[in-house]
């Protein structure tokens, strides 16, 4: 019973719970909201914003509050430097996927000197690094020309790749496999969730605290780096500040999927879940007809009242 | 008392790092002062007695946002609504000045109004994050998007104007000087009385260690409230500021003004993990905010290179004043 | 009349029953002692009282009037003062204001009175006077404090809530023995006042000089209450192990088998760090080397550096022949070189990870694992902790859900799957309970007869007495004295300890 | 002659307002030609409205004769633009009109603009159906300009139904993923009012879902989209706000400087202080003229047109 109780309670649970009602009350809403080929444009969205927070779940169960605000920065520069490097050609996708990687990786670098060697708290040196980023953008976006996703990208992104279900969606459920068995399954794993829930107990015990630290960000780069890719290959061509919308979205999925922002504590399959949710929410409310205003208060309301059924911090008196 | 005298007080060595401990502000004074010198140097107007106090107004509301920010900084919590509190009170009291004819009567009422709206605002804050303990950053960001679409519905387009008396008093000036140096003197004696109080101190034990601060006894749930009802509060303060200088009413005025006043109160010294900080080092913080944006234009920096440059100041003043900071506490 | 009653209280932790059936008189003008081995509920009864953990039954009384404590506020305004084993100081502020904090002196109602908060630390930072140590003021950061400082600001707060009624959570854990003298003449002078004291320490000379009944705690239930008086440590032993009666080996009379042939494991010379100076000695293969003297003297700094996490100014370390200067853990780890703390919150425990994860990380650094099978890690893990008696329910239970002693046996029990070389004990044994310890001093001495090299810090004269061969006590930072053979005597150790100061 | 003028920009999410800042700085160039020194000083930086009014400040001290400003907020900037014209500065105001009396606002009406894209609409469709609109930020003034200029529209033709409007924030991902929403729930729709920024997005949702052929957007005026509106054939008209009308400020602003006089005061607008430029419309019939502007041109380069000097000059006395 106590079993059938601490299952139904799991947030991945709850969240896939609240996935199917939100669906109906979007069908009851505005029918044709819950069709299969919708479902899966929704999953596509919300495999943007899921790859994005892949790397900002990582971040976070690293622990000392870890967080990446930069990501918006990185998601912008890499779909600006996909596009330029590939250029409308299909076979400028591997370098691009490279180069895109690669500067993904830099920055995460850059992020995990600052907190680990200047032990600059990340939300500070990220958010200083997202105003980097953006100035870099503008620096970019006047030397070179825009470019164009090759066809290729675009086809992964949003048409069928195998049993009608495009490839991102295809990329995202690998990634969650990948994420789930190295945060499970190897050393690696075990090592972000010690020195995410007692950073100076890991270091004493031979965990080399600043490089996990240091490739938790790089690999929060990289998720964001991805995500540009991808989001190129969704809109077709590449633009400024594309990235934006994603910096705290991609922190309330994590939330959503029942990761504590204290750190050592969660998992990525929740965080998906918590991804989709979050997009449906947003669909539901583009949908229905009503005044902006009215539309950014349920928005605030529902929020809340999700989180609820999540994360909420442990009562002081046990 | 003759107890105290047995009282052992060995002390450690160690100037600066006491000095530090004791003034944590003083790499931001520190900072300040330097962008001061600079800014005169590349553009000796912009150290004109008429210049300051143009830079005063200009970020008075940004100091007040920054000092707000502090408030639930000291806790260990932080408020991604600021900005938007700002906003909803600044339209709030520009439609109620214009509505009641914009004469002293309604600017008072509408501004006492404006501070109970800002108290609200930080009360549901403090509810939902201290009392159903959802997690800081993502809950105000959610309420800041509720206060938002409550600003656009008060006035869904940027326009009304504020009544002239108000705005024109605050940049204007009394006895010959100008209003906005009464409003930093009534702020530095306000923040001076706040940090006697006792409240001060809970909040810095509560962002201290919470669960030891409960332990303890003391009313956590209430203080953070408290915290971010005073967060409110002076958000509200800043909105006046806003109106003053802008003499309008916006819904979006505030929206960008959030992150900046979580980077003034980093700049200030102050640990966005609790338990330490100054509020006058945030005020410091959110003038180097402003004097980075004029510096680096006064410096003659290309167009497409300034918010690059002005990014990587930020990010290395930043870095310098955690360390600074880091240096206080070790 | 009774100051405090509980009847029938109880706790459950999930799955786990931290308290079945806590029974408990407290008289005005006693010691009461509660004894009971690690996890048994001792601090869980403590908290209920103190209001920060809520029960889920039974009864308590206070001067015989039923009560409901609904939080650590309403436990003060029921009289109740505490010291938390795992303390309550917010590191950030000042001594003066952690001793008031729970009650902040305030004037005109909202503004702190400052020469009110003065006085009052004043007042309980004299009743420590001479015994604080260095660098300890009204105005120091509580962050800035060592361990025994903290302890002490921890017992000034709890004593300035003039509390009738006052609960000691293991105290004295970190303190020294003029500390410790110290605290008793305080709790002696309260007594007289005819307050009410709850005491828990796992020291039995402690209880011994301090206690005036002991309530024997086991399981979570509580078994009985004796006259300390009227009693004798074996059976207050006895009853607190249980019926199966196998009474933990007698630690204060033997020596450890001298050590054997097998060569130096670890040598020192001449050391010098941040709180030592001029540091040697030798330590051979199978021997168990002590270190002595006060607290805060450089053990543990000694201890520290050589593991990699303290700081090292000169002088050279050799493992077996070869040099050896960790830059940090992970280093000394691969060396073969491993450390036990005392602080284990700090130093050990990886909190809300499953017990497994808490006892592999030496051996994913020592075998160079890259995946974590759980199947061949749990056939590595169950040995180790069973050689150590450890409780537990299931390896993939939180740590969170064992007891403080459980915790430090989990953490030692990590050393034991890849053997090193040298094995430093830094106060291991803190908070742990008598059984868990005969456990532990069992095991140490079987792996010094397997050949490891080992150095034990103890703040326990007989942990040391009863196990090292050789004994080096510490004086401000450097050895001031050997004691070896027939010296091994708590007479001489006490002598060394005090001679400088 | 020599003049100092401060160019100010408190939003760089965008290449439009890049080519805004470069096409000034060309203008300002020509004017050597012509023997007058037009010397341009640029603040263009991300900057909440404190930021902005503190480029003015800067630009106040540094002395420069005019200040040419693309706003963030349509009213904050009163009081500061005041103690501009005290101290003798020239103020204008571009691309979102300012309420200020002591700046002119040289731009396009944003009313307009949103009327001619919802004329456009109207006409294609015969006058019914059903229609959506996709808007901008919100609050934002310009946007509910717009959106009142499209409402105004739409008065006149009964048979046009609005049955939803949404924001997706000048984004184009959001445009995008608007579009894909509105198309699963409104299959029927006939029309889309899209505004620039987002345009693009939304019509390749449009064509994701295969109603290319049944669907009538607006469109965007940025090159690449040009080269697909033509590639594809799509039903598409692009109102343009061209990101020359910074440039068209300046060359009004030397010619103020100068101390002509305008023939025609500006005297336009709400706040009664606007001159407007004419807003060029790109349909399917002329889409081919403007994709000859813009070849060879990168694919974020948008259309675009300003006063020429010599325009600029007509307007004066
Ligand atoms: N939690 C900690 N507590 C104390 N010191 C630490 C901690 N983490 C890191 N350090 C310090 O940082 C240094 C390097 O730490 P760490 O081992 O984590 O880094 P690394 O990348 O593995 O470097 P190395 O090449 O030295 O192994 C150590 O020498 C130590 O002094
Ligand atoms: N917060 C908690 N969550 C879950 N279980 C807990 C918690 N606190 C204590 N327990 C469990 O309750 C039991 C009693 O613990 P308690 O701390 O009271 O023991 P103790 O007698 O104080 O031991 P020690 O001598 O080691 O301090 C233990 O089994 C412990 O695992
Ligand atoms: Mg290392
Ligand atoms: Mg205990």
């Amino acid at each position: 019973m106590s079993r059938v109780v601490s299952f139904v309670r799991q947030p991945i649970v709850v969240a896939l719970v609240l996935i199917v009602l939100l669906l109906y009350l979007g069908e009851a809403l505005s029918p044709g909201f819950a069709t299969g080929g919708q479902i899966l444009r929704l999953l596509i969205v919300a495999s943007l914003l899921g790859i994005v927070a892949a790397g900002q779940n990582v971040v976070i169960l690293g622990g000392r509050e870890g967080i990446d605000l930069s990501v918006g920065g990185v998601v912008s520069l890499s779909a600006i430097l996909a596009g330029n490097v590939m250029n409308g050609a299909d076979g400028g996708i591997l370098p691009a996927v490279a180069a895109c990687l690669a500067a993904g990786a830099f920055f995460g670098l850059l992020n995990g000197l600052g907190v680990t060697l200047l032990r600059i708290p990340p939300l500070v040196m990220t958010l200083g690094m997202l105003g980097v980023l953006q100035g870099l953008l503008v620096v970019i976006r006047m030397g070179i020309p825009s470019g164009q996703a090759a066809p290729a990208l675009s086809r992964f992104v949003t048409q069928p790749l195998a049993y009608g279900i495009p490839g991102i969606i295809w990329l995202w459920i690998v990634i969650g496999i990948l994420l789930a068995l190295m945060l499970n399954r190897t050393v690696f794993g075990h090592r972000i969730y010690a020195i995410g829930s007692n950073e100076h107990a890991a270091y004493m015990a031979g965990v080399p605290v600043k490089l996990v630290r240091i490739a938790l960000f790089m690999i929060s780069g990289m998720f964001a780096a991805t995500a540009g890719l991808c989001l190129l290959g969704y809109s077709g061509t590449s633009f400024a500040n594309v990235g934006e919308q994603y910096m705290l979205p991609s922190i309330i999925a994590v939330v959503f999927g029942g990761t504590s922002l204290a750190g050592g504590k969660g998992g990525y399959t929740g965080t998906m879940a918590g991804a989709v949710l979050l997009v449906i929410l947003q669909s539901i409310l583009t949908t229905i007809n009503i005044e902006e205003s009215g539309r950014q208060m349920v928005f605030g309301a529902t929020l809340l009242l999700l989180m609820m059924f999540y994360g909420r911090g442990r009562a002081m008196r046990a | 008392m003759a107890e105290t005298a047995t009282v052992p007080t060995y002390r450690r060595a160690g100037g600066i790092g006491r000095l530090l401990e004791r003034y944590p502000f003083l790499p931001a004074l520190v900072i300040v002062a330097a962008l001061l010198l600079l800014n005169g140097f590349f553009s000796p107007n912009s150290l004109t007695f008429r210049a300051l106090t143009g830079l005063l107004s200009t970020y008075m509301a940004l100091i007040l946002l920054a000092i707000a920010q502090t408030y639930v900084v000291y806790a260990g919590d932080i408020d991604l609504s600021a900005g938007a509190i700002l906003s909803l009170v600044n339209v709030a009291i520009v439609v109620l000045m214009e509505r009641w004819g914009g004469g002293a009567g309604a600017v008072f009422l509408a501004l006492a109004i404006g501070l109970l709206l800002g108290l609200a605002c930080g009360l549901v804050n403090g509810l939902v994050v201290a009392a159903l303990r959802l997690q800081a950053i993502v809950a105000t960001f959610a309420t800041s998007i509720f206060f938002t679409g409550l600003a656009l519905y008060i006035l869904p387009v940027a326009g009304t104007p504020a009544p002239a008396l108000f705005w024109r008093t605050y940049g204007g000036r009394l006895f010959g000087v100008p209003f906005v140096f009464y409003i930093l003197a009534a702020l530095v004696i306000l923040l001076a009385v706040m940090s006697r109080t006792r409240l001060v101190t809970q909040l810095l034990a509560v962002g201290d260690d919470q669960q030891a601060a409960y332990q303890t006894g003391l009313p956590v749930i209430a203080t953070r409230i408290k915290g971010y009802v005073l967060c409110g509060l002076f958000s509200a303060l800043a909105a006046f500021c806003i109106t003053g200088d802008t003499a309008s009413g916006d819904p979006l005025v505030g929206g960008k003004m959030t992150l900046y006043s979580v980077a003034a109160v980093v700049l200030g010294g102050s640990a966005l993990s609790g338990g330490w900080g100054t509020v006058v080092g945030s005020l410091l913080g959110a003038l180097t905010i402003g004097l980075i944006n004029s510096v680096v234009f006064f410096m003659g920096t290309p167009s497409e290179w300034q918010n690059f440059v002005q990014g990587l100041a930020i990010l290395l003043v930043l870095m310098a004043g955690v360390l600074a900071g880091r240096r206080a506490r070790s | 009349m009774s100051k405090l009653k509980l009847s029938g209280v109880s706790k459950a932790y999930g799955a786990t029953l931290a308290l079945r059936r806590g029974d408990l008189e407290l008289m005005a003008g006693e010691v009461h002692v509660l004894m009971g081995s690690n996890g048994s509920g001792k601090s869980t009864l403590c908290k209920i009282i103190a209001g920060s953990v809520r029960p889920d039954g039974g009864k308590i009384f206070v001067d015989d009037q039923p009560v409901t404590i609904s939080g650590p506020r309403s436990a003060r305004s029921h009289g109740i003062g505490i010291f938390y084993q795992e303390l309550s100081l917010a590191a950030r502020r000042s001594v003066e204001e952690n001793i008031s904090l729970g009650k902040l002196p305030v004037k005109s109602r909202v503004f702190i009175d400052r020469s009110e908060l003065r006085q009052r630390a004043a007042r309980y930072i004299g009743l420590f006077d001479g015994v604080c140590g260095e660098g300890f003021s009204a105005d120091t950061l509580v962050g800035n404090l060592r361990p025994d400082q903290r302890q002490l600001v921890e017992i000034m707060k709890a004593l300035a809530s003039e509390a009738p009624l006052l609960i000691f959570d293991e105290p004295t854990s970190a303190l020294d023995r003029a500390q410790v003298e110290r605290f008793f003449e305080i709790l002696r002078d309260l007594k007289r006042r005819g307050r009410g004291i709850i005491f828990i320490s796992h020291r039995m000379d402690e209880i011994k000089a301090i206690g005036d009944r002991v309530t024997i705690i086991r399981d979570g239930e509580t078994i009985t209450t004796l006259n300390l008086g009227e009693t004798d440590p074996a059976t207050v032993i006895r009853l607190m192990v249980g019926g199966a009666g196998d009474m933990p080996a007698s630690q204060s009379s033997v020596p450890a088998v001298v050590e054997g042939e097998g060569g130096t494991a670890l040598t020192v010379r001449d050391l010098s760090g941040r709180g030592f100076r001029n540091v040697s000695f030798e330590v051979g293969r199978g021997e168990i080397l002590g270190f002595g003297g006060l607290h805060g003297q450089g053990q543990s700094a000694v201890l520290r550096a050589i593991f990699g996490a303290g700081s090292i100014a000169s002088g050279e370390i050799l493992i077996g022949d070869s040099r050896f200067d960790a830059s940090n853990p992970r280093d000394a780890i691969r060396r073969g070189c491993a450390y036990v703390s005392g602080d284990r919150s700090r130093d050990g425990v990886i909190s809300g990870r499953p017990i497994i994860e808490n006892v592999t990380p030496i051996h994913y650094l020592r075998d160079r694992l890259m995946i974590a099978r759980p199947g061949k890690l749990r056939a590595k893990v169950a040995p180790a902790l069973d050689s150590m008696h450890t409780k537990f329910a299931s390896l993939f239970h939180p740590m969170g859900s064992l007891s403080g002693g459980n915790q430090q046996k989990v953490i030692i029990a990590r050393w034991l799957i890849d053997r090193p070389d040298v094995l430093l004990l830094d106060d291991p044994t803190k908070g742990i309970d008598l059984s868990a310890k005969a456990d532990l001093f069992a095991l140490i001495r079987r792996l010094a007869a397997e050949g490891l090299g080992i150095v034990l810090y103890s703040s326990e004269d007989a942990e040391l007495l009863g196990n090292a061969n050789r004994i080096l006590v510490f004086n401000g930072g450097s050895v001031s004295r050997e004691l070896t053979g027939a010296d091994r005597t708590r007479y001489n150790l006490y002598q060394a300890a005090y001679e400088a100061a | 002659e020599t003049f100092k003028i401060g160019l100010s920009n408190g939003w760089v999410g965008s290449e439009w307002r890049t080519q805004m800042i470069d096409e000034a700085k060309a203008a300002a160039a020509e004017w050597k030609e012509k023997g007058v020194d037009v010397e341009v000083s640029v603040q263009s930086a991300n900057v909440d409205v404190p930021g902005q009014i503190a480029h003015i400040r800067n630009f106040i001290a540094e002395g420069v004769n005019a200040i040419i400003v693309n706003p963030n907020s349509p009213t904050a900037f009163d009081p500061i633009f005041a103690q501009a014209k005290e101290a003798g500065i020239l103020v204008i105001a571009t691309d979102a009109e300012v309420s200020s009396p002591d700046a002119i606002y040289v731009g396009i009406d944003q009313t307009a603009w949103g009327a001619a894209g919802a004329k456009w609409l109207a006409e294609t469709l015969g006058g019914k159906g059903k229609v959506v609109a996709i808007n901008g930020v919100a609050g934002h003034p310009a946007n509910e300009m717009r959106v009142a200029g499209y409402k105004s529209v739409f008065k006149d033709h009964a048979d046009i139904q609005v049955v939803n409007e949404v924001n997706a924030n000048w984004d184009q991902a959001q445009g995008q993923q608007a579009m894909q929403n509105i198309l699963a729930t409104y299959p029927d729709i006939n029309g889309v009012l899209v505004q620039d920024g987002m345009a693009a997005g939304a019509w390749k949702s449009i064509m994701d879902a295969g109603k290319a052929g049944q669907i009538a957007a607006t469109g965007e005026i940025r090159k690449d989209f040009i080269d697909l509106w033509i590639k594809e054939k799509l039903n598409s008209g692009a109102t343009v706000n061209p990101p020359g009308v910074m440039a068209s400020a300046l060359n009004v602003a030397v010619l103020m400087l100068q101390g002509k006089e305008l023939k025609e005061p500006a005297k336009a607008g709400q706040y009664g202080n606007a001159l407007y430029l004419p807003i060029p419309f790109i349909d399917s019939k002329n889409v081919a003229e403007a994709a000859k502007q813009l070849e060879g041109k990168p694919g974020y380069y948008s259309y675009t047109s300003s006063l020429s000097i010599e325009e600029a000059e007509a307007l004066f006395k």
